[in-house]
């Protein structure tokens, strides 16, 4: 099931009466059968535009539609959705098998189906064992999963999880992550989750959309937005550690920073932001480069070492104070103190205008 | 995979509307059946004797019918006598001691439910649950029995001397035996109850004392229970009628209640003058009213965030 | 809960063995102090009247009405006796005053004197606090004032009172106690009397006199010779009206005549019709065929609405209705008489009649003389029984407790009897609707001013109502004429002194280990009636729930 | 603290079980340290001889058990729908708290006006209806009609409190069990019934323990409405506690303090006995 978003705006009036524009004018389009992760700093809108799709807060302007069907003006239960909350509101009072009987009952689903789909729910997320037990006496992990099969006994048309894996420890987490892939893939259900750990949401997506003060920055493949950040909030939400932004310049078709040559490009000259993946470095062990710093500080983790490089700044030039971090082999056994000189990827290296725009 | 295939139900707006006007119209009948007694309150007290007694019932005075004198009679002075000068009915000095009695008793309730509470919820001594639970039994027997049995009490310490007592006396032999309440104590221990474990035992660790962490810890976490409880006690004093009026010598150490039954039916024909009644009813409930509303959020908020769970 | 119900038992064994209450090994009776000798004293004793400072405490119920006047004496009597303070203090109702003194008694905290009815003070003379008055009334004893402040300075005060002047009705009530003493004195007296719609009576005039009633032209029937309860029954068939409801174009009512007081009803008729009722020991004597009779009786006369009570209308009293038109006639109390008095600030439209004139009667009696046969029918039934005349005397008395000191005793007794002087009697009876409890008051000369403009003696205060009467309503007062404001209070005056030869009282007795006490009998008797006219009970029943109730 | 509590509240409950066993007891004799000749039971055997003490039972049952369940549902159905509307929130929640704040004797006078047959509020609405006046609380009332008005005034008193105490608590309740329901396909009456209540179950066992342990406890309610009588026809509403205070004014005379202590004890017991079922039935129902 496809879901359309066209013009979609939610406005809150906040504590002192101003207008917040939670989600502004946000036209998108899920398809159908696909693992979709709404991503974004706390705030930027995205678990109000998973309220609206679940019809729990209803939009100041636009449609929704699932597939032909216009939902927007739909309360929640009429349209069809299973939604995973925060903290599962697994119903304290009701066993395991109540909880995911409870939309089935609501539905009035003939009494004999609805045990088999109870049942073959809770297989299907692997509890068929603990049926009889009340949520506090399963473990986060399970409680999650019982709230998935709650969600998805009723055969909705769209699964939305809001923030699915907050809750859990690391090692959780990455269990259930595949938990919900495979779910999600075993039912083909179209699927909307929000999440503010872009790992997470790159990790189990098909595709991700990144959001910002209710506007979305952008959509698509995991990896294909994580190599074509299309501004610089793209590129710095995403990555792990951060992207590196140097303010530069282009100058006769050769980008520096401070006086320091790093790239050619075929852009006009003006001010830059340049962003640069830790990845992005090369180590120019024959110091030719232009591009050299000092290396405050060595951090080795297996294969890896990640460089950190305090930059003072200098008053007047374009390099601000910033601290930088590059990944590099391991072997090259670089220690504090050295200075390195460093190539970058053109294809690790993003040029944004002043207000981050990305330069072609 | 969508088995719930909904058509767009452009009548969901209409539900929404049906459900809120049904939802305001139930609060608003009960709201009125709320307010009818009091509107009847007031409404009477602007009526004569003849007027309260129409057949069939007069709902509405018009302004210019209004018995103000219900409400003049009540701050009338004596014109002479001994007493001259002096208010037939003391309605202040009934109101002063209302006031001064409800703050002391409500002070001291205060303090007793809440060590009461914490040791109850929190320390644990030999046969705590049985005393626990006499203190609740003692909620199910009719309050009135202890009259006599705490009439001799408060006698014995020397509170109820007919030609001596003072103010003081009559203050103490007034609030000192409503100082507890086992049904605010039941009702703060389970507020205390739901205070993690936690936190007394990193206080402990910390070396903090019982009292301490009292103090520091549970008081401020329980304060919109314990706000609650401050309110609702308060509201006793105005309804407090035979303990007063037992242990009290003198008239003017007397309160509200005891003015409000007495005074306005005739010693010799037994009749009940019902406009003045509902009159001094109506100035002794609007001290209560106004405080509420003054106060009306910090209530609201004390009461809605008191959190009482089992 | 399991452990309430384990630890209290525990508590309870605990208790129970350490028992902290002494055995009685005896009941106590109070010893009888003085003699009830002295038929008049012949010589007396002359004292100087001790002069240091006394404070009496005075116990009552009276709200802020009746406190000014109240005031007003004690001022007088304080000026009198400079060294004596009188501290008046309301105890907001009867049964707080009560209950205090009782328990007061136990750990010695009581007034020196406090106003109560009869039951009251049998109950403390039970408990042995109550102080016989007989040691002042026969006592021969003169003080001289010495002190030159007092207003009567010089004088002789005689403590000893002339009991010939007091009406002999208050007085039997008084001393009905153990040894026939007194131990309480009349002070807020009250009867009831019959309120009647005259208007409808004038309307009727020709037939009621066929049927061989007296009454004059204007509505009036005698007010010396109460009407007897068959001519009530007379009376229904003309003023009643056969369907219950009021009938304004015949002048004609839905029930004949009410009873205020079911309690007093019921004591009032027992007492009128010979039926044993209870006697000062506080047995309880209902259980006769008498009573059983008169109910009998009574619920006939339910039945065909010559009776009625108060609850028929859901209300206390059966004014309101008798204005209303409801109701021909009404018994109540003398302190209630102008709420039967319809005026310009009812509502106009429930006063079916309009403005009618009210007059007052003695309340309806068996006989005209006491002790004949009488007989009584209802339907086919006949009731035979010896008649009594009787009618219901109210109020509290005043008395003094044994604990005060000889001074405090000695100046209460003073107070007492300047309260009960034939001025001030009369004064508090003209101010307050209740009644004088001295003879002299009726023939009193001294002149009381009631309002700013408006002064009269007692004498003059009666006069008022028998002028009228005279004139058979037919007065030539002006209309501002200030004899129209007490018209019917004096009415009242002149039928309470008639009936006043024929006061009964009511055996006041405290509660004992098997059976209630005097009070709550009353109350119970009350229920009664109530429940026989309610249809909630027969006759039958409701006596025996009423047995139930008072012994056991 | 304990000592207030001991001296004022543990002493006469103590004391009102030895006084009920006393024989011929006066309490204020011997200068207040009171006397008996022996201990019986003979007190209670008084006390269920009388035939009013059935009907205080019968009333007092019949009282409790409707209107403790009745003002629970209303003031529940009063909380959820508070909660539920997004205007005058803070206006209804003031009216419905009014009640708590007015004087008791003075409110059921107005009740008692409003309750007349003849010109009473109730009846003049009833004849709007076009029926005929019913007599509540007269000498004519039936007993129906009367336990009517007797539930109605108890209900309206004891709302406030209740109202009060599941506003609390259903703020208390995570509203994404609310959201999580409506997802779920649960209409409005599915919520209150699954979801709301059962999250309440712990506050409404308190408010269901304290409210019976009220009612049961109902007087002045009775007074207020009906005065000493005690009913339309004397004692047709008779609660225990009244039944208890019939004995309260003769308290300083032989025995009457045992026979209205033994009433009391025989309250005690039942009120014991209600809550014991109470725990027992709602601790198989609730579930957190």
């Amino acid at each position: 099931m496809e879901i359309k978003m066209l013009d979609l705006t939610k406005i809150f009036i906040s504590k002192d009466k101003r207008e917040v524009h939670a989600v502004d004018h946000v036209d998108l389009t899920i398809p159908s059968g696909k693992l979709i992760g709404l991503l974004g700093p706390s705030g930027c809108g995205k678990s109000t535009t998973l309220y609206l799709i679940a019809g729990l807060l209803r939009q100041n302007v636009g449609q929704i539609y699932f597939g032909e069907d216009e939902v927007s003006d739909m309360p929640p239960e009429k349209r069809g959705i299973g939604l995973v909350f925060q903290n599962y509101a697994l119903y304290p009072h009701m066993t395991v098998r109540e909880n995911i009987l409870f939309p089935l009952e609501n539905l009035k689903v003939d009494k004999v189906e609805a045990k088999e789909r109870t049942i073959e729910m809770a297989n299907l997320v692997g509890l068929g064992e603990m049926l009889d037990r009340k949520p506090k006496e399963l473990s986060g992990g399970q409680q999650q999963r019982v709230a998935i099969a709650r969600a998805l006994v009723k055969k909705p048309r769209v699964l939305l999880l809001d923030e699915p894996l907050s809750n859990l420890d690391a090692r959780l987490r990455l269990q259930t992550r595949e938990e919900i892939k495979r779910i999600q893939r075993e039912t083909g259900i179209t699927t909307v989750f929000v999440t503010h750990d872009q790992e997470e949401a790159m990790s189990i997506s098909d595709e991700i959309v990144v959001m910002k003060d209710g506007v979305i920055q952008q959509m698509g493949e995991p990896q294909h937005v994580y190599d074509h950040p299309q501004n610089l909030f793209v590129a710095q939400f995403l990555g792990t550690p951060q992207i590196n932004v140097f303010n530069g310049v282009i100058k006769n078709k050769k980008i520096f920073v401070n006086d320091m040559l790093i790239s050619k490009t075929d852009l006009p000259d003006q001010p830059v932001k340049i962003g640069v993946r830790p990845e992005g470095f090369i180590v120019d062990l024959e110091k030719k480069s232009d591009f050299k710093f000092e290396i405050d500080l060595v951090e080795t983790i297996g294969r890896d070492t990640t460089l950190i490089i305090e930059v003072p700044g200098n008053e007047g030039g374009l390099l601000d104070k910033i601290t930088f971090k590059a990944i590099v082999d391991a072997s090259l056994k670089i220690k504090a103190g050295d200075w390195v000189h460093f190539n970058v990827k053109p294809e690790k290296m993003h040029l944004f205008d002043l207000e981050g725009k990305l330069l072609k | 995979m969508a088995e719930i295939f909904v058509k767009n139900e452009k009548s969901y707006k209409a539900k929404k509307i049906l459900s809120n006007v049904l939802t305001y119209s139930f609060l608003g009948v009960i709201a009125l059946i709320v307010l009818v007694p009091f509107y009847w309150m007031i409404l009477t007290s602007l009526k004569s004797t003849e007027m309260i007694e129409a057949i069939p019932p007069i709902l509405f005075i018009k302004p210019s019918d209004w018995q103000i004198w219900n409400y003049k009679a009540l701050f009338e002075l004596v014109q002479s006598g001994p007493r001259a000068g002096q208010p037939l009915f003391p309605f202040f000095t009934y109101m002063k001691n209302t006031i001064i009695v409800s703050i002391i008793t409500t002070a001291g309730t205060t303090i007793t439910t809440i060590l009461a509470a914490f040791a109850f919820a929190r320390l644990n001594f030999k046969g705590r649950d049985t005393v626990f639970a006499i203190i609740i039994a003692t909620m199910m027997i009719p309050g009135e029995i202890f009259i006599l049995t705490n009439f001799l009490t408060i006698n014995k310490f020397g509170w109820y001397d007919l030609m001596n007592q003072t103010f003081s006396d009559a203050l103490l032999a007034m609030t000192i035996p409503f100082m507890t309440s086992v049904f605010y104590t039941f009702y703060l221990r389970q507020t205390f109850k739901q205070i993690p474990n936690e936190l007394y035992y990193a206080a402990k660790v910390d070396g903090t004392t019982d009292f301490k962490y009292l103090l520091k810890i549970m008081i401020p976490v329980a304060m919109p229970t314990i706000v609650t409880i401050i309110i609702l006690n308060s509201m006793g004093a105005w309804s407090a009628y035979i303990w007063p009026a037992m242990v009290t010598t003198k008239d003017q150490y007397r309160l509200v209640s005891n003015g409000l039954r007495g005074a306005f039916t005739d010693s010799g024909s037994g009749r009940t003058d019902y406009g003045q009644q509902m009159a001094s009813a109506a100035l002794v409930t609007a001290p209560l009213l106004v405080v509420f509303f003054v106060f009306r959020k910090q209530i609201m908020r004390g009461v809605s965030r008191s959190g009482i769970k089992g | 809960m399991k452990k309430i119900l384990i630890s209290v038992l525990t508590l309870l064994a605990v208790f129970v063995l350490t028992g902290c209450v002494k055995m009685a090994t005896t009941t106590t009776t109070e010893p009888i102090t003085t003699t009830t000798t002295g038929e008049g004293p012949v010589s007396k004793i002359v004292m100087d009247i001790p002069d240091e400072e006394v404070t009496i405490l005075f116990w009552h119920i009276y709200g802020a009405g009746k406190t000014a006047l109240l005031d007003k004496l004690i001022d007088e009597f304080e000026a009198m006796y400079p060294n004596v303070t009188i501290e008046s203090q309301s105890q907001s109702d009867y049964n707080t005053l009560r209950e205090k003194i009782n328990t007061g008694i136990g750990v010695g905290q009581v007034p020196t004197m406090a106003l109560g009815y009869p039951d009251h003070f049998a109950g403390y003379i039970q408990a042995g606090a109550a102080y016989s008055l007989n040691n002042f009334i026969y006592s021969n004893i003169q003080y001289e004032i010495t002190d030159s402040t007092s207003t009567i300075f010089g004088d002789l005060v005689d403590v000893s009172l002339d009991l010939e002047d007091f009406v002999p009705g208050y007085l039997a009530e008084n001393n009905q106690y153990v040894g026939g003493q007194y131990y309480s004195m009349p002070y807020s007296k009250s009867t009831e009397t019959m309120a009647i719609n005259r208007t409808i009576v004038k309307n009727h005039v020709a037939a009621i006199r066929a049927a061989g009633i007296e009454v004059s032209d204007e509505g009036f029937f005698s007010h010396t010779t109460p009407l007897t309860f068959s001519q009530i029954q007379t009376l229904g068939t003309i003023l009643l009206n056969s369907t219950g409801t009021t009938d304004v174009a015949n002048f004609k009512c839905g029930y004949l005549l009410n009873y205020d007081s079911s309690g007093n009803m019921f004591i009032n008729m027992s007492r009128q019709w010979s039926a044993p009722y209870t006697n000062s020991a506080g047995d309880i004597l209902i259980n006769n065929n008498t009573t059983k009779s008169m109910l009998a009786y009574i619920n006939a006369m339910f039945n065909d609405r010559t009776f009625v009570l108060p609850v028929k209308f859901g209300q206390s009293y059966g004014s309101t209705n008798f204005k209303y038109g409801d109701i021909c006639m009404t018994v109540g109390s003398t302190a209630g008489v102008l709420y039967n008095i319809p005026s310009a600030t009812d509502v106009q439209t429930n006063l079916k009649f309009g403005i009618f004139d009210v007059d007052f009667l003695q309340v309806p009696q068996p006989t005209t003389t006491a002790g004949q046969a009488v007989q009584l029918s209802a339907g086919s039934t006949n009731y035979n029984f010896t008649g009594q005349l009787s009618s219901v005397q109210q109020g509290p008395n005043i008395g003094i407790f044994k604990k005060a000191s000889a001074n405090e005793k000695l100046f209460a007794w003073l107070f007492i009897k300047y309260l009960t002087t034939a001025e001030n009697t009369a004064l508090w009876a003209m101010d307050t609707g209740y009644l004088p409890v001295r003879l002299s008051a009726y023939t009193s000369d001294v002149t009381i001013k009631l309002t700013p403009t408006f002064s009269t003696t007692y004498v003059n205060f009666l006069k008022i109502a028998t002028d009228y009467w005279t004139a058979d309503g037919q007065v030539d007062w002006a209309d501002t004429d200030e004899r129209w404001d007490y018209l019917h209070s004096s009415m009242v005056a002149n039928i309470a002194k008639n009936q006043a030869l024929y006061y009964q009282y009511d055996p006041a007795f405290p509660a004992g280990s098997s059976s209630a006490g005097s009070a709550t009998v009353r109350v119970e008797a009350g229920y009664c009636l109530e429940n026989i006219y309610n249809k909630t009970k027969t006759p039958e029943t409701a006596l025996s729930f009423f047995l139930n109730q008072v012994d056991w | 603290m304990l000592i207030l509590m001991i001296v004022f509240t543990f002493y006469p409950l103590i004391n009102a079980f030895v006084i009920s066993f006393y024989k011929d007891y006066l309490p204020l004799a011997n200068d207040g340290a009171g006397s008996i000749t022996g201990y019986t039971f003979a007190n209670y055997s008084v006390i269920l001889k009388n035939q009013l003490f059935w009907q205080s039972l019968k009333n007092t049952f019949v009282l409790a058990l409707v209107s403790v369940p009745v003002s629970i549902l209303i003031s529940l159905f009063i909380s959820v729908a508070l909660k539920s509307i997004p205007k005058l929130k803070g206006f209804f929640q003031t009216v419905f708290f009014l009640p708590y704040v007015t004087n008791g004797i003075a409110v059921g006078m107005a009740f008692a006006v409003m309750f007349h047959r003849d010109y009473g509020l109730f009846n003049l609405i009833l004849g709007w209806f076009n029926i005929s006046p019913i007599d509540w609380i007269g000498g004519t009332a039936s007993w129906w009609a009367q336990m009517g008005a007797l539930m109605i005034f108890t209900i309206w008193e004891s709302l406030a409190f209740k109202i009060l105490v599941f506003t609390s608590g259903l703020q208390n309740i995570d509203k994404q069990y609310y959201d999580a329901a409506k997802i779920d396909h649960a209409t409005k009456w599915t919520i209150f019934k699954r979801i709301t209540v059962p999250l309440l179950s712990p506050l409404i066992l308190y408010i269901s323990i304290t409210s019976m342990i009220g009612a049961l406890k109902a007087y002045n309610s009775v007074i207020g409405l009906f005065g000493e009588k005690l009913g339309g026809q004397p004692y047709s509403m008779i609660t225990i506690v009244a039944f208890v205070y019939k004995y309260r004014s003769d308290f300083s005379f032989q025995g009457f303090y045992s026979y209205a202590a033994s009433a009391a004890i025989i309250l005690f017991f039942i009120t014991l006995i209600f809550s014991l079922i109470q725990t027992t039935v709602s601790k198989k129902r609730i579930h957190y």
